[in-house]
C-alpha cells in the first residue's frame, strides 16, 4: 500500500509529493525518481529546485 | 491606547479569534475587540449548541427505535430544560476553554462595539486603537424576507430557536439550506411536527443533486415534510401559532415559523463605507489574499463572500496573521474546504459536484461512481442508508466526494485529503481501509472507480 | 474434476473470497473450497457479529446516560433474544450479499474439507481439483492454554459467546488482547459483572501505552475490572459457574470463563506438511509476496503470520490474485496496515508506536504530540475523553497516529493516508478540517505539531 502510483503523465510520486513540486514549481515529468520502483522522492524534488537548469522550474 | 498593536482586530468569532491566536504566536502584538462574547456565532448559538441539540435528537431516535436490536427502552419524555443545561453545558466549557486560549496568548481583549474611524483606527469604549494591521472579522446574521418580521416568539431565527425552552409541537421551517435541515432534523427528533418550504426544487440546493434526493427519501421515512419549489408568500399569526401561505396558494399552520434564509454580512454601522472599504451587498470585497482595497486592511470569516463556515474563518485567520508576519502562505481554494450537514442522516462534501465537474472538464472527460453504504457491514450495523459518490476526471485525479450516511460527517477528512491532494482512485484503492468501518466505504468506492471493486454490487 | 482452474483457494472467509473476485475480475477461471460458510470467522463468528453485539451495547449505555443530556429513557430490558436476532439479520443481510457477489463473479464455489494433495491440486468430497495456483487460506481457531480446556458451556472461546442466549450475570475474560477486550466491553453494556485477566501488565499490549493507560482508566470508570500482570493459573468448575485462579494465589469467581488468548492457525490435518509446505508453529511461511515454498503455492489471511485482520486478508488476497494475473503489485506494508478496537472508548492506530519510532531512527531523532480530545467540540458533545497522538521523525514524516475516544475508530481513514503517503505535519496542517467534528482533532493535532496550535491546551 506504500507503493507510489502512477500520476497520469506516468510520474510516480505520492500525492503529497506532487503537491509539493506543484506548490514550489518543480515539473515532476522533468526527474528521475529515486525511491522505490523509480517514483519521486521529496528529495528529488527539493534537488531539483536547487539544480534549476536541470528540473526546468515552471511557474506558477 | 497609546500603544500601536501590529494587529487590531474587530469581531471575536471564529474568524478573528483565530486570527489573534496565530498572530500572538508569531510574536505580533494583538487587540482583538468584541461586542458580546468570544467565540462569536459558531460557539454560542451556531455550530456548537445545534449539533448539542442534533446530538440529543441522535439519542431520543435511538431509544425510541432500541427495541429493533433488542434493547427494550422507553422514551419517557424530552426535558427540555435538561437538553438546553447539557447544550449550554457544552458551550459554557469550550467558551472557557478559549478565554483561557486567549489569555495565555497575551491578547489585549477589548469588550465593546468597535467601529472603524481610520483605515488605521478602531474606536471602542471612546477610546481610538490603532493598528498597523486590521482585521475585519464582524461576522453575519440571521436574514429574513422582505416584509418578514422576525418577533423572536412566532417567528424566529435560529438564535431565537437555539433558547427556547421547549421543544415547539409543531413547526414550519423557511429555508432548506444547511441551517433549515438541521433545525428540521432536530426537532423532529426531539418530537416536534415539522414541514420545511423551500423556493428552490430540492433541499440543500448546494449539494450534488443526489445527496438531495437521498436526503429527501430519509426525511420522508422519517416523517419531516417539506414542500421544495414553494416560494414563500407571506405568514400571518394566529392564537395558536402562525398560518403560513406558499406559492400555489396552499397554506399550512404550525406553532412557529423558523426563518433560515442564509445569513448576511454584519456590517451595518462598523464605519467600513465611511472609511472607503470597497463592498457589495454588505459584504466585505477581498483579493485572495484576503486584503480589503485599503492598506494593512483584511477581512476573514462571514463577511466574505463564500462559504459561511467557522472552519474557513478558521483558516483564514491563521492566513491573514500569517501575512502579517511576514510569510507567505498559500491562498485557500474555496472548493477544497470540507463542508458538514449535521442531518439524520448527515451529509459531507469537499471539492466538486458532477454537474461543476462536467462544466469545468467537459462531459466526457469525468466518471463517477456511487458506492451504496448497503455492502458497508458497519453502516448496516448502524441501520443507515445511504452512499459515497466519487467524481473523478477521467484517467486522472479525484476532484469530489459526497456522502451521505447517519454519522459519515467523520469521514470528510479523508475525503478532504483525497480531494485536496489530487490523488488518483488507484492509489486511494492501494491503501487498505480498516473492516468493518463506515470509512471502509470509502476504500470500496476508490476499488471500485479504480477497476477492482471488492464488495460491491454494481 | 476435469477442468483445471487457474487458481483453486482452500478456505472461503476473507483472504480466500477477496482472492476468488479479485481473480475472477481478472478473467482467470476459480475455484473456490469452503468446508462450512463463505465468509469465514469474520463475517460469521468475528468481525462483523462482535460489532453488532457492541452496537447494541452503545445503544444500551446511551439509553441508561440520556437523562444527562435531557433525554428522560429508562432501559427496560435487555432481550437477548431480540439482540441476538439483530445480529443475525445483520450476518445473514451481508452473506446473502456475499453469495451473490461470488456467483455473479462465476466463481466455481465448492463445499466440503479440502485437503492439499499435490503442489497442484486439492481433494474435495473425493474428487480431485486442480489448479495452476493454489492459494491457502484456511484462516484461524480459537486458542487456548495448555491444560484449559474449552467446553463451550463453562469454559468458553468467542465462537460460543456469540450465540449465548443470555448476557452472563458475570465473566471473567481471559487475555486483554482486543478480542478479549472487545467482549469486556460489549458485555458490561449490556449488563454483565466483567473482570480480565491479563499476563501482561497492560491491556490492548500491542497498542501504543498511552492507549492502554487510558482504556485502563475509562474501563476503570465503566467498572470493568481488570488484573494486568497477573497469568491465570487454573480454572475449576463451580455448581454456579467457574473459579479462576491467578498468580498470586487470587480466586475470581463468575458464572463463565471466556478464553481469548489468541488465535492460531487452522492448518492441521490439511496436507501442507505432507506436501512439503514450509510451516512454523503451524502458521504458513511466505516471501513478502505470499509464495510458500512451493512453486505456484501461496498463502493469504491468517495462517501467514502477522496482524489476524479481516482487511488484511481482503488485501493479501487481491494481491495474490493479481500476482497470479501476471501484475506487478506493490508488497504490503504490515505497518501500514489500519488497527481499531471497537471497545468503548475505540482505539484506532495505524504505522508505529513511540517506542518503535525511538528503536527505529534514534530517541532524539523523534516526536510527539498528543491533543486531548477535552478541546475538540464534537467529543465533549459526545461525552468522551480521550487523544489523538502523532509521532513524526523530526523533520520528517508522520510514522504513526494512535487515537482512543469514543466513536474515533472512523478517524483511521484519514490517517492511514498521512502515514502511508508519508505525509508532513504542516502538509495535513495546511488542509482545513470541518468544524465542529472529531475529525477536527486530527487536524488540530498536526496544526500543534506543524509549530501553530489553535484549540490546543498545551
Ligand atoms: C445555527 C447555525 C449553525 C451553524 N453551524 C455551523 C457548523 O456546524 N459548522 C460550521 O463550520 N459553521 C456553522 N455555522 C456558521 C458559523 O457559525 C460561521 O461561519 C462563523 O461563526 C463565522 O465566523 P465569523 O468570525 O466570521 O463571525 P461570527 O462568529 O459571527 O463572529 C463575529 C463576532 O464579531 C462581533 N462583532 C460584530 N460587530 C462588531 C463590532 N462592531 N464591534 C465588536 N464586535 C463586533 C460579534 O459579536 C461576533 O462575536 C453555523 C451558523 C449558524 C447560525
Ligand atoms: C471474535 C473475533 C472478532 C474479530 N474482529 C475483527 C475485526 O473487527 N476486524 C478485523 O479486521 N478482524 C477481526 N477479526 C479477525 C478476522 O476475523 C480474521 O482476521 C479473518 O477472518 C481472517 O480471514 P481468513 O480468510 O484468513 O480466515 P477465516 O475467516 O478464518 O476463513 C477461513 C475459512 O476457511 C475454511 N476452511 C478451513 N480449513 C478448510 C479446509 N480444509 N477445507 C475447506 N475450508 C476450510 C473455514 O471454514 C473458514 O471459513 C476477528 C476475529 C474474531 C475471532
Amino acid at each position: 500500500p506504500a507503493a507510489p502510483a502512477a500520476n497520469g503523465h506516468g510520474v510516480l510520486a505520492k500525492p503529497p509529493v506532487r503537491m509539493l513540486a506543484r506548490t514550489l514549481g518543480v515539473d515532476l515529468s522533468t526527474l528521475t525518481g529515486t525511491g522505490p520502483q523509480g517514483s519521486i522522492t521529496r528529495d528529488d524534488v527539493q534537488a531539483a529546485l536547487a539544480a534549476p537548469a536541470a528540473a526546468a522550474p515552471r511557474a506558477q | 491606547m497609546s500603544e500601536t498593536f501590529d494587529v487590531v482586530i474587530l469581531g471575536g468569532g471564529s474568524g478573528g479569534y483565530a486570527t489573534a491566536l496565530r498572530a500572538a504566536q508569531l510574536g505580533l502584538s494583538v487587540a482583538l475587540i468584541e461586542k458580546d462574547k468570544l467565540g462569536g456565532t459558531c460557539l454560542h448559538r451556531g455550530c456548537i449548541p445545534t449539533k448539542a441539540l442534533l446530538h440529543a435528537g441522535e439519542v431520543a431516535d435511538q431509544t425510541r427505535e432500541a427495541a429493533h436490536i433488542g434493547i427494550k427502552a422507553e422514551l419517557i419524555q424530552i426535558d427540555m430544560a435538561g437538553v438546553n443545561s447539557y447544550k449550554d453545558g457544552v458551550v459554557a466549557g469550550l467558551y472557557k476553554g478559549l478565554q483561557g486560549l486567549i489569555k495565555s496568548a497575551k491578547v489585549t481583549y477589548l469588550e465593546g462595539k468597535g467601529t472603524l474611524v481610520a483605515p488605521n483606527a478602531v474606536e471602542v469604549n471612546g477610546q481610538r486603537v490603532t493598528g498597523r494591521n486590521i482585521v475585519l472579522a464582524t461576522g453575519s446574521y440571521s436574514k429574513s424576507l422582505p416584509g418578514l418580521e422576525l418577533d423572536g416568539e412566532k417567528v424566529i431565527a435560529s438564535e431565537h430557536a437555539l433558547t427556547l425552552d421547549r421543544v415547539p409541537t409543531s413547526a414550519i421551517v423557511l429555508g432548506g439550506g444547511v441551517i433549515g435541515v438541521e433545525f428540521a432534523s432536530a426537532w423532529k427528533s426531539l418530537g416536534a411536527d415539522v414541514t420545511i418550504v423551500e423556493a428552490l426544487p430540492r433541499l440543500v440546493a448546494a449539494e450534488d443533486p443526489d445527496i438531495s434526493k437521498q436526503l429527501e427519501r430519509t426525511f420522508r421515512k422519517r416523517g419531516i415534510g417539506f414542500k421544495v419549489g414553494k416560494p414563500f408568500e407571506k405568514v400571518e399569526k394566529t392564537d395558536s401559532g402562525v398560518k403560513v401561505t406558499i406559492a400555489g396558494g396552499e397554506t399550512l399552520e404550525a406553532e412557529l415559523l423558523l426563518v433560515a434564509v442564509g445569513r448576511g454580512p454584519a456590517t451595518a454601522n462598523c464605519g467600513f463605507e465611511a472609511q472607503g472599504v470597497t463592498m457589495e451587498r454588505g459584504f466585505v470585497m477581498t483579493d485572495e489574499r484576503l486584503r480589503t482595497n485599503l492598506p494593512n486592511v483584511y477581512a476573514v470569516g462571514d463577511i466574505v463572500p463564500g462559504l459561511q463556515l467557522a472552519h474557513r474563518g478558521f483558516a483564514q485567520g491563521i492566513f491573514v496573521a500569517e501575512t502579517i508576519a511576514g510569510q507567505n502562505p498559500a491562498p485557500i481554494v474555496e472548493s477544497g474546504i470540507p463542508r458538514v450537514t449535521y442531518t439524520d442522516p448527515e451529509i459531507a462534501s469537499v471539492g466538486i459536484t458532477e454537474a461543476q465537474a462536467k462544466e469545468k472538464f467537459g462531459a466526457d472527460a469525468i466518471e463517477t461512481y456511487n458506492y451504496n453504504l448497503g455492502g458497508n457491514g458497519k453502516s448496516k450495523i448502524l441501520g443507515t442508508q445511504g452512499f459515497v459518490k466519487l467524481v473523478r476526471q477521467k484517467d486522472g485525479p479525484v476532484v469530489g466526494i459526497h456522502m451521505i450516511g447517519a454519522r459519515i460527517g467523520e469521514q470528510v477528512g479523508e475525503a478532504s485529503l483525497i480531494v485536496n491532494w489530487e490523488a488518483f482512485p488507484a492509489e486511494v484503492a492501494a491503501l487498505i481501509h480498516a473492516h468493518p468501518t463506515q470509512n471502509e466505504a470509502l476504500g470500496e468506492a476508490h476499488l471500485a472507480l479504480a477497476g477492482k471493486p471488492l464488495h460491491a454490487h454494481n
